[in-house]
């Protein structure tokens, strides 16, 4: 016999569908209070006419300079594509003929970004922390960011989401989600041999959370991933990224040995710190998406 | 004339890349809907992102994957793709919290027109 | 190994940055409040250790981050200067947090407030890392940490109108940094580096040879411009005053106080370390930013004069005294940019008095805002107004206290011009403290004369104690007072840091 | 002019239509999916420029998780027409 759940999909192929229970309730939708005035008076007086003429006449004039100044000054640089442009000197030089043997890392440019030039990156990733604790404070649901409706609304949504699970998408998305998940994870294990590394396999993997979230719904998500687990991850992750590069500025600035190994170059197991930190930066991107898109769709991780 | 064209033809990126941060900086001032903002702000900043990576692309050579030998004259720049990872990770995370922002604001006032918004700020703040 | 003084700009970062990165896993408020509390008097008090040893062997030094020097790694170098600007940060910040801890606690959610307190840590940490930064691409990660973090404490309050004021802020802050940007990518395609030493070695050679002229003059301009655009000069001010006004009395204080100037600093790290003066002078960039100073000195007194909303009020004024730093700027000699360092200082540690002084007189009279109905609040909470009054005096630049000093040395360095810009200045400055006095000196009689509000509120106003207020209230009016006595030390540490901070002549 | 030439001139030509087109359209909607067909078009570019890097970090986020966000906002903001809550 075939379990409860996929009953609908049998009764689908056999071609006669039960009739739909609607156990959720009708609600209006609400539209927050807008007048319609509104419009009418961002224009009504005459000085603030005046105000905005002049404001998009200075505005198109102003960019109209800068893109002719833009355009001209093009003209008078380094030609596109050619081998002797001041950019490529010798700190391009040295990152493509020494990288390898300085950080151990195949792909230059995961070399440069967590080795060389680490500080930029750790800033970088603390840019990404800033965003979602502000969607936090903007978006998390409470005092000042709740209402009755809208709770009802959000209620409703949800058994509208467990009323309408389609049995082929969710079928498919379980065959889907493992293959993002290998690929988002491979992006990051090779980060420092091929193209990829932590932010686009981070990306990769929220991208495969989000997608699982939305066909599953989110009790099946929250069974294990809450706020604390993403709590847990990315400030974890983050700390750990902090402390290793902490540890490698502390001693390099001071002209000591890390004494991390770096291994063979090109092999899985390899460029010393680069790895774990690619991972680190990985979990962090791949936690912020799905929270970006969590916090979005519902005031909640 | 046709000087002018080689110049075209030569800087094609970088014209390209001017060309699209005017349209997305005149709408990042102009335009009224804060949706839109947003993209614009997008195709400004990857305008930016465009006229760098463009800057590190030399003619011939290939990706810096050093694979092969250490020769630096086989490979683009790696300076260039590497700033612009740093930055486009900035603008998602800018993007992200603008439009946090924008949902708020919607929530509150009704609508996602800037100038609206700024009006009814202000009669509140009255 | 180095000195060990010479880790502590980078240990006072990544002090800052780890706490921020902790604050999430705090549940309460308070505990997040007393280790941010604590971070920063740690890292003042570095900040003044630092000071202390540079100063005695005058020296300033590169801390490379990482295994490579210049031009391979990213670096980071501190001075005289720096580690003066960096205690400036420090304390200040420590100061605002005990100056502002009571409307913390009743503008923000109780769960939102290590939230809140994140967005400090980092912003506290951008703002040094902008001070010490050797590396023009570092300078752009931190702006945009700055931004994003100054917008977090803007909204934190979570008004309509403080959401409305932050995304204001957002629009005008993203078009800086767009110009920024692009003006950094022009940059680096022209000379191939991004740390500053390297850079400025390339950017002389190309002056020089005279080679890319156009487009050096091009970044020069839109570099500055950007710079301009976040730290609020003349045209593009208008967001200015409701995120300002808006925000708990923390933020305001740490936006006005601080987070304007950081943007500043790095502006002066450009033209000393990137440029040279003489450079950006042939350039004619301080030209326009003179113009635009004046015009704001003038045009946010004549506004400020005309709000009735004390916070706003303030706002205006702080418009009006980045207009003095960016005429100071403008001015192009050396003698002038101490003094804008200088009135950097002062407005830093004026401003934030003024704004915790005033939501302390609000707080005592039924959390009232506009000046008509704060009248007589001085009369209830007595060190506020006798702070407000200290604030708004050298605001105006009464002898003996900050506000006069700065102004002092910015016509100094004016006088010693010989050209038609020396009257320009020395006129603008004389009527903008006619201005500051028009408004500041009725406030002050406002909040001492008595009213019915007054009596209305008394009674609840007096048993409001605020101990962590009065501290800070305390420690401002001391640094006010001695910015204003002691003037020539602090003025001769810039002048030698400035020095130190490159800028070989042409 | 090498093959190469022109078709990179295609692209960048797309750019600029899409970017006008995303910024002038009167449906959020349509904005929304021409501002991924844009991010789209520009991973094409990166892998032009020989930065496969990008191009991957493009793939994902502007035509991925970007678009998702925007898609979630529109919702919430009720710009969405012809789905299930109209």
């Amino acid at each position: 016999m075939a379990s409860k759940k996929h009953s609908r999909f049998i009764d689908w192929v056999n071609g006669d569908t039960a009739e739909k229970v609607h156990e959720y309730k009708f609600i209006q939708k609400t539209v927050p209070p807008h007048s319609e005035q509104a419009h009418d008076e961002v224009i009504s007086t005459r000085k603030a006419r005046l105000f905005n003429i002049s404001y998009e006449i200075s505005a198109v004039l102003v960019c109209v300079i800068l893109v002719a100044v833009l355009l001209f000054t093009v003209f008078n640089l380094p030609l596109f594509g050619s081998a002797g442009n001041p950019a490529s000197n010798e700190v391009a030089e040295r990152y493509l003929e020494k990288g390898l043997e300085e950080t151990g890392a195949v792909n230059a440019v995961a070399g440069m970004i967590l080795d060389y030039r680490a500080f930029d990156t750790f800033g970088e990733s603390s840019v990404l922390f800033i965003a979602v604790g502000c969607v936090m404070i903007l978006l998390m649901r409470d005092k000042n960011n709740i209402s009755a409706t809208e709770d009802s609304l959000e209620e409703n949504e949800r058994l509208i989401e467990i009323e309408t699970n389609d049995p082929i998408l969710q079928k498919i998305v379980l065959l889907i989600v493992p293959c993002i998940f290998l690929f988002g994870i491979y992006v990051i294990l090779n980060g420092h041999l091929s193209p990829g590394g932590g932010f686009s396999g981070g990306a990769i993997m929220g991208a495969g959370l989000i997608l699982f979230a939305v066909s599953f719904g989110i009790d099946a998500m929250q069974s294990f991933f809450s706020i604390k687990t993403f709590k847990a991850i990315t400030t974890t992750a983050l700390m750990c990224y902090a402390t290793l590069k902490a540890y490698s500025f502390f001693m390099g600035a001071n002209g000591l040995e890390t004494g991390i190994p770096l291994g063979t170059p090109g092999a899985i197991l390899s460029s010393g710190l680069i790895l774990v930190l690619d991972i680190c930066v990985g979990l962090i991107v791949a936690c912020t998406m799905y929270g970006f898109y969590s916090l979005f769709a519902r005031g909640d991780i | 004339m046709s000087d002018f064209l080689q110049s075209v033809i030569a800087y094609r990126f970088e014209i390209g890349a001017v060309i699209l941060f005017g349209i997305g900086f005149i709408n990042l001032l102009l335009q009224k809907n804060l949706i839109k903002k947003i993209i614009s702000f997008n195709v400004m900043d990857s305008s930016i992102f465009l006229f760098l990576a463009s800057q590190g692309f030399i003619e011939g050579r290939i990706a810096p994957i050093i694979t092969g030998a250490n020769d630096a004259s086989l490979y683009i720049n790696p300076i260039p793709t590497g700033l612009v990872l740093t930055g486009i990770v900035v603008s998602v995370s800018v993007s992200a919290f603008f439009l946090a922002l924008v949902q708020r604001l919607y929530k509150k006032y009704g609508t996602v027109n800037f100038d609206e918004i700024i009006m009814l700020a202000k009669k509140e703040a009255e | 190994m180095l000195p060990w003084y010479q880790n502590i700009p980078f240990a006072c970062i990544f002090l800052c940055m780890i706490s921020g990165i902790m604050m999430p896993l705090f549940k309460s408020g308070k505990a997040a409040f007393h280790l941010t509390l604590c971070v920063s008097l740690i890292n003042a008090i570095l900040a003044g250790v630092l000071l202390y040893f540079t100063a005695k062997e005058s020296i300033r030094f590169v801390y490379v981050m990482g295994h490579f020097p210049a031009p391979w790694g990213n670096e980071i170098a501190a001075g005289k200067l720096e580690a003066l600007l960096a205690l400036m940060f420090s304390s200040v910040m420590a100061l605002s947090l005990l100056g502002g801890k009571s409307s913390i606690h009743d503008d923000i959610l109780e769960p939102k407030q290590p939230l809140y307190f994140l967005m400090l840590n980092l912003l506290h940490a951008s703002m040094l890392a902008l001070t010490y930064t050797n590396d023009l691409f570092t300078g752009y990660v931190f702006i945009e940490i700055n931004t994003l973090a100054s917008c977090a404490i803007v909204m934190a309050r979570d008004t309509a109108k403080t959401i409305a004021a932050t995304i204001r802020y957002l629009v005008v802050s993203l078009l800086g940094s767009g110009l920024f940007l692009i003006g950094l990518v022009l940059l680096y395609c022209i000379t191939g580096h991004l740390l500053m030493p390297n850079l400025q070695e390339k950017v002389l050679s190309l002056v020089s040879t005279g080679k890319y002229m156009e487009p050096l003059t091009i970044v020069a301009g839109l570099m500055t411009a950007g710079i301009s655009v976040k730290a609020a000069l003349f045209p593009f001010h208008a967001w200015l005053p409701f995120a300002h006004g808006g925000a708990t009395t923390t933020s305001s204080s740490v936006l006005s106080g601080l987070v304007l100037k950081a943007y500043i600093v790095l502006l002066i790290k450009l033209f000393f370390s990137v440029f040279s003066i003489e450079l950006v002078s042939a350039l004619h960039v301080n030209d326009i930013l003179f113009v635009f100073g004046i015009i704001g000195m003038i045009y946010a007194s004549i506004k400020a004069i005309r709000e009735e909303h004390i916070k706003r009020m303030l706002a205006y004024s702080s418009v009006a005294q980045i207009g003095y730093i960016f005429m100071g700027l403008g001015l192009g000699t050396k003698v002038a940019v101490i003094a804008a360092i200088y009135q950097i200082i002062v407005h830093a540690v004026t401003k934030p008095l003024l704004f915790a002084s005033a939501s302390r007189l609000s707080e005592v009279q039924g959390h009232e805002k506009s000046l008509y109905r704060l009248r007589g609040s001085a009369r209830t909470a007595p060190l506020a107004g006798i702070a407000f009054t200290l604030g708004g005096l050298s605001m105006i630049g009464i002898p003996l206290l900050g506000g006069f000093m700065s102004k002092f040395l910015l016509a100094e360095s004016a006088v010693l011009l010989a050209s038609p810009r020396q009257w320009a200045a020395l006129l603008s400055l004389a009527l903008s403290s006619v201005l500051n006095a028009l408004y500041y000196i009725p406030a002050i009689i406002a909040i001492w004369s008595p009213s019915d509000f007054m009596l209305k509120y008394q009674e609840e106003g007096k048993q409001k104690k605020n101990i962590t207020y009065s501290v800070s209230a305390f420690s401002f009016m001391v640094l006010v007072v001695l910015t204003g006595c002691a003037s020539t030390p602090v003025s001769e540490i810039i002048s030698s840091g400035l020095s130190l901070l490159g800028g070989a002549s042409l | 002019m090498p093959i190469q030439v022109i078709f990179e001139f295609l692209l960048i030509i797309s750019l600029i239509i899409c970017a006008v087109f995303a910024l002038t359209s009167k449906r959020l909607l349509a904005a929304v999916v021409i501002y991924m067909a844009y991010s789209l078009v520009m991973t094409v570019i990166w892998v032009l420029l020989q930065s496969p890097d990008l191009a991957i970090t493009e793939a994902a986020v502007g035509a991925g998780v970007t678009g998702i966000l925007f898609a979630v906002t529109l919702k919430k903001i009720h710009a969405l027409k012809g789905t299930k809550d109209e």
